[in-house]
């Protein structure tokens, strides 16, 4: 078994490690580079506590080798912040008291922020989809939905403020705050109820 | 969980399909994933051992009566087989060593039980033979338990999976039939003899027709 | 309809007791930068993994370490025997300890390590310590176990049967106790001369709690000290002190428990568990720092698993509809062994919450705890409680069915009066004080019941089926006094403790032997103190979850952190200010009894321009330059605060639900939950706490359950086949308070933790069971999943089809061939 | 949680990883996708290859394009990349509408077309799909391409018609701009793969059912084809009563024996909700067969 040198770009910082091949991203996040932030909570890749972005995507850490991640960006909850000002989502699940013990937070953050890059004003029915991947055994959802929508509305009063768009910058697809969300959101299948 | 169905093989007889599911060689070939059976003197087997002893041993596949006979399963007996289980990407090998616990035409019996570095199972199986009209039916039961990882994370897959390896198991069983067929249909042509009478009687013989002859073997 | 919570900087000082302040705990949590077990690092740290069985019940016939002792990276791996070794420090019992005892109890041993028998899954047969956690786990797989596989048993009314297998030698057919309260032969008379009866047989399933966090613990040794400081995942660190230092043998006074940032408990971070023992244990051992951190996997088959009931209840009611004798005899699954307070779950958390919010003359109820090869079963958010609870209020939606009545308005005859209380049911407790026809009256209003039945009609012409549940819900928290507990035999004291400082420069720092892990305690409690002090908020600290930082505590479970804790802060603060009284006085040259205390001032009565700030008191007390006759230095305050009693909480859960016949599938249409915990301190923190519990109520009843094989194989051993509610799985929840002071403490609170838990599960099945009286079924075990809703209708004809006699009806679904089948849970 | 020692390839061309499977044949080695299936099976110690092949990033393996009325998509396509795709979306309405319910937000940023369909879970939404989109599977190997008709490509549970040095490199499928797709799922509560999925592929001419494709996965230990649903449905006017007779025909031809029987669900119960989903799906092909536009 070789061990391989890698390179990550985590929050902006470039780290270069060497990693036996087994080493998942989530280990190499916490164990090596200290981004203790980012938590683990299931081996099945069903809980999303250890949600990250990778090149602009959430994914679940725990289910990426850090080989596999030789030369992305990653962006993690400590990068979420910045310069000392919360982002709308970390302020949303604070204000609207979306955490309780914390531990699925990070991960359903960076769920989150991915969610409305893709679809800025989303329903609560579509906050509740697109945050399947991440389980919270403390909140029951609703504040949690509180608090992407919460976000939603300050991104969207931010975009409007610097007479921009968050999908614009988020994406460049063009579309605008959700105007057409067709362009990001499919038709509905329909007789999905679960 | 319990398992069980009906295989029915096509153009045979009954004492073909018997004399068949009597060989080690046979199942060995017939078994998906399986590298090796052998039969052992006890259930304690030193696999380490065994997997060297196999790896340059010659199995000959053979219609011939008195070579089956030779090597004949025995109630009684134990048979120590190596199996690798595949499932996608999931390939567990499994020290299995299985017993003979009752064996009279047409109905064979036998318990068994494999290991591998994380999981286990426990299984005890029957079948019976019968005739129908184009061919040989086996009933067959199994019930098995499995434990450790796979009875945890795998328990979607254990049912269908034992269910596909039956399957294989069978249609190689006919298919192996059918290439001895072929090649006793070969040799009967150059021995211009009737292989299957005379296999008939020897297949009385050797292979415990009556109960009691197989017992004391 | 959502509260909306408060930036702490726009509340006046003196409303912040009450007002839906945002936590402070959350600024950490939301940038990572808040510090979970697992995220400690130490220089030199090895690694600790567990070899667990692969059987449900086995003899132990080898274990070959020699193949994981050999590999690089691994430093040693220990077995039982290891354990007792002469050279081992300290000689601890290496068996947990079982914290409450009754007197019919059979105690047996539960070593750490597993000596010549497994009895679980979790059962723990070797550790391996290693320098990374992947080689440890390598180790693992190099163990080559020898099993002699025995007969195992899941179900715990199959445990007492003659011929199967025990798992202990001195608890004979697997009886770990028999207990009964309330008259059985008053109960008989009741039923003899009742007029109509309900009947049910019900399973209550078995749960795994599912924090997010697994449980995790680092420990590290300093031999010149001897001080052993152990990391973990606590809801109650220093009762895992106590407990630890007899089990590893180490002196508690050198033992350091401290719970870092905590995600998740639900129950199952209370007990003490083999593996933190033996974290603590190795790193004596080993003089080097251990860290261990369970698998997602490893949770499912070692954290302690809740409910576990196989229950037959019978409600007997006169001609009018009074509900005259409730009769309840409940076998309770205890697992492989005694969990640290496991007796008491299925006896006083739950034969003493039987008689719900009803006034019932006649109460009788038998427990037999039975082992099984399933993990311990213990406490699990609620514990006792919502089993309890969901036998009185699925009774008491048959009894109304019996009786042709509505059920809200059989409920509301049967109510405790308002009038009545404190009121003292057949069941040995003394409810503090509660008005259930409002809580009621404001859950009906929500839910708009008086067009629900016309709405319901109407959906049935259409061929949709509507239904509704009602769960008028009692809880008991904050168990009190610890005189009571110790007659119960409760193997510890029941109250709590706090210490309140003033520091000079007139901030505090508040100690509370609570452990908050997710509850906002850093918040609520700095509401109470700062309150109670007249001091501005953010000038209050608080600090939980440390023993050597505070005195004393019992931790954070059973939703007694806001009742006792909180008093707790309270008396200490009280204390304090009585003395910061005194200084005053003598400040202000007055008499102490003419000294007022309002918003942080001292000052004398009828002199109001005589007066004198707290934190100059503070200032004062520390320099004590001018201090009242043989006064200490100093201003700070502790107490050990013993409640009088219980604090029973309440309200009325009502849930719509639509259900689809042809496939089984439920919607929810409206989901209520008007609460009544008391005083508020925090009405934001209040309402998460009834989210999350109601989402922990509704998964059991929709989707969770521990299944196993007839093997004890856990077949649920995951995520992928555990199914932990997702957000879609959970409705949108509208809720709703009526406030009833407690009297028996300073706050007049009741908690709040576990009260959703408690109300949920019997709300949704009565709404389902409501959708699908066409179809004439009386019950769906839970959890109710589609398949299970689905073979209880199918081949059931509809409404005018023939119908059951009502008798036969209640006897509950089990007569019914499908629902019979799917009842009995998963070995299939 | 911790998978087991193995070797790791990263190769950057479809021969490259070909013949890193030669070399490695002697070994337990597995092809690394996007790794949803198979990372997770290994971190629960079910699954312990000696040797891992990346083939994620080999460029040839990406793309979307459409040439001639048939689109091509590369099998190392994240889920997320074809939904990006608006040619997929209007050329592969089915397995599109499939794709969208794959998995949760991050599977499908991460999870590839061609990793799920060669790695054939009878779980996964996809085999019905590519069955009605009568998706043609290319493999390329050590003696070349050749193409693999989806109804052709599985054998059963986890097994496919894939070699041991191929590589499963595009799926080509017809277009069918003209049809509508759609799948309706019944998802598990825990796990989210299909205890059954129906997609449905229909063109239908002013109200009147002109073709019909429907496909199961979920149900069986592969993909199949639901013949007599759609026997039902061809020359119908595509209303309740014509949904509700046809989605009674699910499970007509399928051995109700041998259907997927778990935790999650019995095989009774399954065939129950393939008549269910059938009808969902079929529904919601009326939905969007009256709004077409909104399709796209």
């Amino acid at each position: 078994m070789t061990e391989h040198d890698i390179t990550l770009t985590v929050n902006g910082t470039d780290h270069e490690l060497t990693v036996e091949p087994r080493t998942l991203l989530v280990h190499a996040l916490r164990d090596e580079l200290g981004y203790t932030g980012t938590n683990v909570g299931c081996e099945s890749s069903l809980c999303g506590a250890c949600t990250v972005h990778l090149d602009d995507d959430a994914v679940k850490s725990c289910t990426v080798l850090a080989v596999q991640a030789d030369g992305a960006t990653i962006e993690t909850v400590e990068g979420l912040a910045e310069d000392g000002e919360f982002h709308p989502v970390q302020s949303g699940f604070q204000e609207e008291h979306g955490l309780q013990c914390g531990y699925c937070t990070p991960g359903m953050m960076m769920a989150a922020t991915d969610l409305l890059e893709e679809n800025p004003d989303p329903s609560r029915e579509e906050i509740r989809e697109g945050l399947e991947g991440n389980l919270c055994r403390c909140t029951g959802y609703q504040n949690i939905v509180n608090a992407v929508e919460n976000a939603a509305d300050e991104m969207h009063a931010g975009a409007v403020a610097d007479g921009g768009c968050p999908a614009d910058a988020a994406d460049g697809s063009g579309s605008c705050c959700g105007s057409d969300a067709g362009d990001v959101r499919w038709p509905e299948d329909g007789g999905e109820s679960e | 969980m319990e398992f069980s169905g009906t295989f029915e093989l096509e153009e045979t007889t009954v004492d073909e399909v018997w004399l068949a599911l009597s060989d080690p060689v046979l199942v060995e070939q017939s078994l998906p994933g399986c590298e090796f059976l052998i039969r052992v003197d006890d259930t304690d087997v030193d696999f380490d051992e065994l997997r060297d002893e196999t790896t340059d041993r010659e199995v000959e596949p053979t219609a011939d009566p008195e070579v089956i006979a030779e090597r004949a399963f025995e109630e009684g007996g134990h048979y120590a087989a190596l199996m690798q289980i595949s499932v996608g990407p999931v390939n567990p090998t499994f020290e299995t060593v299985v017993t003979i616990d009752h064996r009279e035409y047409p109905e064979m019996s036998a318990v068994g039980e494999g290991s591998s570095s994380n999981s286990s199972f426990e299984m005890s199986s029957g079948m019976s033979l019968s005739e129908t009209d184009d061919g040989v039916a086996v009933e067959w039961e199994t019930e098995a338990d499995v434990f450790g990882k796979i009875a945890q994370m795998g328990q979607r897959v254990v049912n269908p999976v034992a269910n596909r390896v039956v399957k294989r198991f069978f249609s190689s069983v006919q298919d192996q039939l059918r290439e001895r067929q072929l090649a006793a249909e070969g040799d009967a042509t150059a021995d211009e003899s009737d292989p299957t009478e005379s296999d008939r009687g020897l297949v009385d013989r050797v292979l415990g027709r009556s109960g009691s002859d197989s017992s004391d073997s | 309809m959502s509260i909306e919570s408060i930036d702490p900087d726009e509340v006046d000082a003196a409303d912040i007791l009450g007002s839906a302040i945002e936590r402070r705990e959350d600024p950490a949590l939301i940038t990572g930068d808040a510090e979970y077990t697992d995220d400690i690092q130490r220089q030199d740290m090895v690694h600790m993994a567990i070899c667990r069985s692969q059987h449900g019940h086995a003899k132990l016939e080898d274990v070959d370490t020699s193949a994981a002792e050999a590999m690089d990276g691994v430093v040693t791996v220990y077995t039982h025997d290891d354990l007792h070794r002469e050279d081992t420090p300290g000689g601890g019992s290496y068996s947990l300890p079982v914290g409450w005892l009754l007197d019919s109890l059979r105690e047996v041993d539960h070593p750490i390590l597993a000596d010549d028998r497994v009895r679980y899954q979790g059962d723990a047969i070797a550790v391996v310590v290693a320098e990374d956690r992947y080689l440890a786990h390598d180790a693992v797989d190099a163990i080559d176990v020898d099993y002699e596989r025995l007969d195992a048993v899941t179900d715990p009314v199959d445990a007492l049967e003659d011929d199967t297998a025990e798992l202990h030698d001195d608890a004979e057919d697997n009886v770990a106790f028999d207990w009964e309260i309330g008259d059985a032969e008053r109960t008989d008379e009741a039923f003899e001369s009742a007029a109509h009866t309900a009947s049910i047989d019900l399973e209550n399933q078995l749960l795994i709690p599912n924090a997010m966090e697994p449980r995790a613990a680092v420990a590290e040794y300093s031999p010149g000290t001897d001080e052993l400081d152990v990391f973990m995942t606590s809801q109650n660190p220093h009762l895992h002190r106590l407990l630890m230092s007899g089990v590893i043998g180490h002196p508690e006074h050198k033992l350091r428990i401290k719970a870092p940032e905590v995600g998740g408990g639900f129950g199952s971070k209370i007990h003490h568990y083999a593996d933190e023992a033996l974290v603590a244990w190795i790193a004596k051992h080993l003089e080097r720092p251990v860290k261990w951190t369970a698998t997602r996997t490893e949770t499912y088959k070692t954290d302690a698993q809740g409910r576990g009931h196989r229950t037959t209840a019978d409600l007997a009611m006169n001609e009018y509809g009074d509900i005259v004798g409730l009769r309840v005899d409940t076998t309770a699954n205890l697992g492989a062994y005694l969990s640290t307070f496991a007796p008491a779950v299925p006896t006083y958390l739950y034969g003493t919450l039987l008689s719900g919010q009803y006034d019932i003359p006649a109460i009788h109820c038998s427990v037999t705890g039975a082992f099984t090869n399933v993990p311990p079963v213990d406490a699990y958010r609620g514990a006792g409680r919502p089993e309890a609870s969901f036998v009185i209020e699925r009774l008491a939606k048959l009894g109304a069915e019996e009786m042709g009545m509505d059920p809200a308005a059989f409920r509301r005859r049967n109510f405790v009066p308002e009038d009545a209380f404190p009121y003292e049911t057949q069941v040995a407790v003394v409810y503090d004080s509660g008005d259930y026809e409002k809580t009621l009256d404001k859950a009906l209003e929500m839910a708009d019941y008086e067009s629900f039945r016309e709405r319901q009609e109407q959906a049935r012409e259409d061929g949709r089926y509507l239904g509704v549940g009602f769960s008028c819900y009692i809880e008991a928290c904050g168990l009190a006094p610890s005189e009571l507990a110790g007659q119960l035999g409760a193997q510890a004291g029941l109250w709590e403790s706090s210490l309140v400082r003033f520091h000079p420069s007139g901030t505090v720092t508040a100690f509370c032997g609570t452990s908050g892990h997710g509850q906002g305690h850093a918040t609520t409690y700095a509401q109470i103190v700062a309150n109670e002090l007249g001091i501005p908020y953010e000038d209050v600290e608080v600090v939980e979850g440390d023993t050597d930082e505070i005195p004393h505590g019992m931790g954070t479970y059973g939703s007694r952190s806001a009742a006792v804790g909180g008093s707790s802060l309270v008396k200490s603060s009280q204390k304090l200010v009585d003395k910061a009284r005194e200084i005053a006085a003598h400040q202000l040259e007055a008499d102490p009894a003419d000294i007022e205390f309002e918003g942080g001032e001292f000052r004398v009565t009828g002199a109001p321009d005589r007066s004198i700030g707290i934190k100059a008191v503070a200032q004062q007390s520390y320099l004590a330059h001018d201090m009242p006759e043989d006064m200490e230095p100093g201003l700070e305050a502790t107490s050990f605060y013993d409640p009088d009693n219980f604090v029973f909480p309440f309200g009325t859960h009502v849930a719509v639900v639509e259900v689809d016949p042809k496939s089984g599938e439920i919607e929810f249409d409206q989901y209520v939950a008007v609460d009544d915990v008391g005083n508020q301190i925090n009405p934001k923190i209040v309402e998460g706490q009834v989210h999350g519990g109601v989402a922990q109520g509704v998964g059991q009843a929709l989707y969770e359950g521990a299944e196993y094989d007839s093997n004890a194989q856990l077949l649920t051993g995951s995520m992928q086949d555990y199914a932990v509610p997702k957000a879609m799985h959970i409705p949108e929840m509208e809720t709703g308070s009526t406030v009833t002071e407690s009297p028996h403490n300073p706050l007049g609170v009741k908690g709040v933790g576990e009260a959703g838990t408690i109300a949920a599960p019997q709300a949704v099945v009565n709404a389902v069971v409501d959708a699908l009286e066409p179809f004439d079924v009386d019950h769906v075990e839970m959890p109710m999943t589609a398949e299970r809703i689905w073979n209880a209708v199918d081949g059931r004809t509809e409404p005018d089809a023939e119908t059951e006699t009502p008798a036969a009806a209640a006897d509950g679904g089990t007569d019914d061939p499908d629902t019979a089948a799917d009842g009995t849970g998963g070995d299939s | 949680m911790y998978p087991d020692e193995f070797d790791y390839y990263e190769a950057t061309t479809i021969e490259e990883a070909i013949d890193l499977l030669e070399d490695n044949a002697m070994e337990e080695t597995e092809l690394l996708a996007g790794g949803h299936s198979l990372l997770p099976a290994m971190k629960t110690g079910l699954s312990s290859p000696d040797v891992l092949i990346d083939i994620g990033e080999v460029d040839a393996l990406h793309g979307v394009a459409v040439d001639d009325e048939t689109l091509e998509i590369g099998a190392m396509n994240r889920y997320s990349d074809v939904l990006g795709s608006e040619d997929a979306r209007e050329h592969a309405p089915a397995l599109t509408a499939a794709i969208e319910r794959v998995g949760d937000r991050q599977v499908r940023n991460r999870g590839t077309i061609g990793g799920n369909l060669a790695h054939a879970d009878p779980a996964s939404d996809l085999p019905g799909a590519a069955l009605v989109s009568d998706a043609t599977l290319v493999v390329q190997g050590p003696d070349g391409e050749r193409s693999i008709p989806a109804d052709e490509f599985y054998y059963g549970m986890y097994a496919t018609d894939l070699g041991p040095a191929e590589i499963l490199t595009k799926i080509e499928v017809p277009s069918a701009a003209d049809a509508v797709g759609t799948y309706a799922k019944k998802p598990s509560p825990s796990s989210g793969y299909a205890m059954v999925g129906v997609a449905a592929l229909l063109t239908v001419d002013d109200g009147t059912v002109e073709s019909a494709r429907i496909g199961a996965n979920g149900a069986m230990d592969h993909g199949v084809r639901l013949d007599p649903v759609e026997e039902a449905l061809v020359g119908e006017s595509l209303d309740e009563e014509t949904i509700a007779t046809a989605a009674g025909h699910a499970t007509d031809e399928l051995d109700t024996a041998l259907m997927m029987d778990d935790l999650q669900a019995s095989g009774e119960f399954r065939a129950q909700l393939l008549e269910v989903y059938t009808e969902r799906a079929l529904e919601a092909a009326v939905d969007r067969a009256a709004a077409p536009a909104a399709a796209d």
